[in-house]
């Protein structure tokens, strides 16, 4: 059998295959890149930045949790200029898509980061409505239709490249969030951001992690991660780029059969620095198995 | 290419109550590592996923061997206790920087707290001049036997007095009226601390090997961060355990937290 | 050191200690009569029960998840009289709190089950507002808080017995959800219950479950459990009881930490049938280890 | 009180190509268990939590021993298997209700597809008279000779007839002009309906093996349900495989799934 295709277009721009890394997973690659082939990556998704360089939270930052790990980085990053200079051009070095992820405070924040970006040549932007909206008392913004639709708008205006909106699962309804954030011009969803979690030492009788809740990503959130990417898919028309505790290509091929259209693979880069290329292969050797011989019929291939 | 390594364990042994001494056949590590420097351990896949981080305490160039040496506090290192010899880990390393070794200095002071102890070993091999080792533990010494074979002179408190000096290894110091050029250290963070403050009194620098809790162990996760003070500015700036050390200056950290 | 009082209060109810049983993962106990001593529990938490019969979904309503599960039995019961005839006269020959979770596709219906039980003499009635509310188009009546504060207030009104309201995490605040449900009269607050999750079998291309999604337990969900906990102690001043994947006496700790007073098993029960009672003796052993003579201690003690 | 086993693994060994014979130390459960009984196998607590059923094989009373055969067809079968001689594991059982065994039948019928096979091998040893197996499997038969061993005459069928018979079971039944006083059937669900089909057609009354997904095993979450008809109604009940099964009369189960 000839080697499936495995090329996905998202906004316009066509990745060599489906698998990316999630945002504040990967640094901005050159850490991995001694583990692993860049150039054979869809697409690298840097880390969160903004405008100017944010300190995020004090340490204890991680927490072990059963199938899962919790962060509390909050977003620290040295800024936007940094990440032009020194990992952009670090990035281009490979024939792989970069997608720079963009964090702020306030709806300016966001667009300054995203008109900063459109003077240079990366691929796509991913717009981490996660953060805290500080205007309004630090409600996330990923959380509120309203809010949602507002800050994808604003940002779309300024954007000269395409234009993500990652979301947050913590709120009751997903669908009204991807709708809004559609409706504000997204051209493509990636999700889910981390479910919002705490853990306590029991000893100590402290929680582990200075900034007491955190983020939590790996396995253990599959399963949420899977019915959002399947609610979602339904409800709109815009390619989703799934994630939530992908270990291997199994994993992958089941955020595509609920409807995602790449994927992304996050706290598995710690455990295992080769994930990203296993997930791949693991990918490739299913669509052979079952004789896909284009990835997009895997999206339309779940049966009920 | 780095990868991932998955050691054959060729010993483990209890060397004191929940102190165990483990020996992989790991000679790609074995043959670059530097003192100071440590492995990420991973548990069986299942529960717990996030790598447990341990400092190499001594290898074996010829021979192809890397010695851990850890203490059984929670489910991963319990994990590891129950490994067999001729099982297999996953193993990823040697990571972060070693502690800086300066061939021109003539005397110095190690400086361990309980399970700070391990790296010391490495570290006593590489260095040349008088080496002295002042070791505090709650109850019962280890490794100390392990140091004086590197010709090591070796200082022992504990907190009960059970064996050797009574009282913490500053009190220790104090006592034996200390002096040195350079001062490496491993221990809790409280005792860092404390060692980063009579250092400062008696004039001489000290590197001191941090802990923080690690997801990557090689800079990309920002989650092992420490506080670190900026050059020529009041402001402070995060370092990683990971990659920035797990060994900092003494005198750059930001103690106060 | 003496034993420790492990005695909790909940709404005038006096528990011989904290431990219980999550609802619809102990059926009433029976079964796990031939496994543990009933006697030591401080309360069965009966399974879901709503006024006439429900056959639930069809299956497979079971699908395993990485550190979890999730179940799709959609609230299989055989109504009200059923239990009032064979499972509470069971239960009653224990030393032990009865407690009757009840279900309802509308507010009268849930109504109807609370008036019913008042003839009775369980001892607390636990109100599951995770059902579809029928006359609203089937939106949940615990993701929304006027309609939780509504059917709060409405049972109250008719219940004989104390009233505790389980709250669903699958909403963006916690904290109103809680709130409403106290400004309706909940005595108490249990949380939580599942997370709508999803699992695909990737060669048969289909969702495992019939229902296409389930509710996610077990200890993958932990943390967001122990979160939501916590934001709840500190927002209202009812007990809590604190659920979501505990296995042992350090887990249930950690749930009073954070600020539950009492504490059930769920999933756990399943994988170890005598989970129950070794949550109890833990709990026991780490308040003798940390000189905690009072269990209510405990959740005062969390330091930041 | 009931409890749970940690039986010692007493032999292990592949007896077909992804096909597991496992035997365990459980003098309990060898005691009391009947043939089409089950028990919850426990993955090492991690990643899998929940029980698989696996059919109770075959006992050996004197001894104690529980045997079972079992497939690799995902994780948990696949750690099983990794599992050696000497090892522990987590079980819980016998659980539920066996075969219907009349000792006035003479002519036995039993009918299994591919890893529906294991539980007839015990329920051989307890039936008197008569007995027939009609086998069916994708490639290769397994525990032909272990049920002849037994005096049953066995006739097998593959898919593409590489041995025995070419077809399914239904078509070897019906070659063979099979007929007999009662029929014993475990097997995938599809294989399960066409026997109860031809069971009718052939007026003889039979029993059927029905597999669902467990979470408890024992009763209680009402996860494993089957559609049963009611009687003298037109509507149906859910029963529950694991504690009213997982052997049903066929003529009962509601098949139109
Ligand atoms: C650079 C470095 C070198 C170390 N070298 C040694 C050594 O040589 N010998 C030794 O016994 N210990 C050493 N430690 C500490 C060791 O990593 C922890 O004791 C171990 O991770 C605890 O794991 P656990 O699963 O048993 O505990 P748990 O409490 O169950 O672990 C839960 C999580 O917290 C993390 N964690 C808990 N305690 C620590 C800690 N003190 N430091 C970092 N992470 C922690 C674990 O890695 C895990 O992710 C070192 C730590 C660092 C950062
Ligand atoms: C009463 C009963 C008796 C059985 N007896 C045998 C036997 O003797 N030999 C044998 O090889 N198999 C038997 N099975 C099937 C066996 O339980 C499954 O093959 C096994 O659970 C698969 O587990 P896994 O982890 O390898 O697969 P995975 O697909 O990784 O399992 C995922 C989850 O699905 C469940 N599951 C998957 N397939 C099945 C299935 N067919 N039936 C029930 N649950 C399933 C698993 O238990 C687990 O919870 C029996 C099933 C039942 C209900
Ligand atoms: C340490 C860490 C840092 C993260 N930083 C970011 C970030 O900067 N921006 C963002 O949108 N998501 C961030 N995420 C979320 C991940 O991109 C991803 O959405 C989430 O972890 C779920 O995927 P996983 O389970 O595969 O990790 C971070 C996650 C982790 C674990
Ligand atoms: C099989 C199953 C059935 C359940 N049925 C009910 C129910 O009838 N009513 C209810 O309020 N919660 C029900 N729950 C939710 C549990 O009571 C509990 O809130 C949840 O499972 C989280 O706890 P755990 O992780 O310890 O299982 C059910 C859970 C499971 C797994
Ligand atoms: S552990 Fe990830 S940066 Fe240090
Ligand atoms: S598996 Fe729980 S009732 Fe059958």
């Amino acid at each position: 059998m000839n080697n499936p295709n495995m090329k996905i277009n998202i906004a316009g721009v066509e990745l060599k295959n489906p698998v990316m890394t999630a945002s504040g997973t990967f640094g901005s690659g050159k850490e991995y890149s001694e583990y692993i082939n860049l150039n054979r990556l869809g697409a690298v998704v840097v880390k969160g930045v903004s405008m100017k360089p944010w300190k995020g939270n004090p340490s204890p930052r991680i927490a072990e949790t059963y199938g899962g790990m919790l962060n509390s980085v909050g977003l620290q990053n040295p800024g936007v200029e940094v990440l032009i200079k020194e990992d952009i051009p670090f990035l281009r070095q490979y024939d792989t898509k970069i997608i720079v992820n963009i964090a702020g405070k306030t709806v300016e924040e966001y667009c300054q980061v995203a008109e900063r970006l459109g003077e240079t040549d990366i691929d796509m932007i991913e717009l981490n409505i996660s953060c805290p909206n500080v205007k309004e008392g630090g409600v996330c913004f990923g959380t509120d239709p309203f809010m949602a639709e507002h800050v994808t708008k604003a940002v779309k205006k300024v954007a000269k490249q395409p234009l993500i909106v990652k979301l947050t699962p913590n709120v009751t309804d997903i669908v009204s969030i991807a709708k809004a954030a559609v409706a504000g011009g997204a051209d493509a969803l990636s999700m889910i951001n981390t479910l919002l979690g705490m853990a306590i030492d029991i000893n100590k009788k402290r929680p582990i992690l200075a900034n007491i809740v955190g983020g939590l990503s790996g396995p253990a959130i599959k399963p949420v991660a899977v019915r959002m990417v399947h609610e979602v898919a339904k409800a709109v028309d815009v390619p989703i780029i799934g994630m939530g505790g992908i270990m291997n290509g199994d994993d992958a091929i089941e955020f595509m059969l609920a409807g995602a259209t790449g994927v992304a693979v996050g706290m598995t880069n710690f455990t295992n620095p080769t994930a990203t290329i296993e997930v791949l292969d693991g990918i490739e050797k299913y669509m052979k198995k079952h004789e896909f011989s284009n990835i997009d019929e895997i999206r339309k291939s779940l049966q009920y | 290419m780095k990868k991932v390594y998955y050691p054959t364990i060729i010993n483990q042994e209890e060397i004191a109550e929940n102190i165990f001494r483990m020996e992989l056949e790991l000679d790609e590590i074995a043959k670059v590592a530097l003192p100071g420097q440590f492995i990420n351990l991973y548990c069986k896949e299942g529960e717990n996923l996030l790598p447990r981080p341990i400092s190499i305490c001594e290898v074996n160039k010829e021979k192809g061997i890397v010695a851990l040496v850890y203490a059984v506090v929670g489910k991963g290192t319990n994990s590891f206790s129950l490994l067999k010899k001729g099982e297999t880990v996953k193993v990823l390393g040697p990571l972060g920087n070693g502690f800086q070794i300066d061939k021109s200095i003539k005397k110095h002071i190690l400086i361990g707290g309980g399970i700070g102890v391990p790296p010391l070993i490495e570290l006593a091999k590489h260095l040349t001049g008088v080496i002295y080792a002042f070791l505090g533990f709650a109850e019962s010494p280890i490794l100390v036997k392990e140091l004086e074979n590197y010709g090591v002179k070796v200082f022992v408190a504990t907190d009960k007095g059970k064996v050797g000096f009574k009282g913490n290894v500053i009190d220790l110091l104090k006592n034996e009226n200390t002096s040195g050029d350079m001062i490496y250290s491993c221990g809790p963070k409280p005792m860092l601390n404390a060692v980063s403050i009579w250092a400062e009194e008696m004039g001489i620098k000290a590197q001191v090997s941090i802990e923080e809790r690690i997801a990557c162990g090689i800079g990309v996760c920002v989650g092992c961060t420490c506080k670190y003070k900026k050059k020529e500015e009041e402001d402070w700036e995060n370092k990683k355990v990971c990659t920035d050390g797990p060994v900092f200056w003494s005198e750059e950290v930001v103690w106060n937290e």
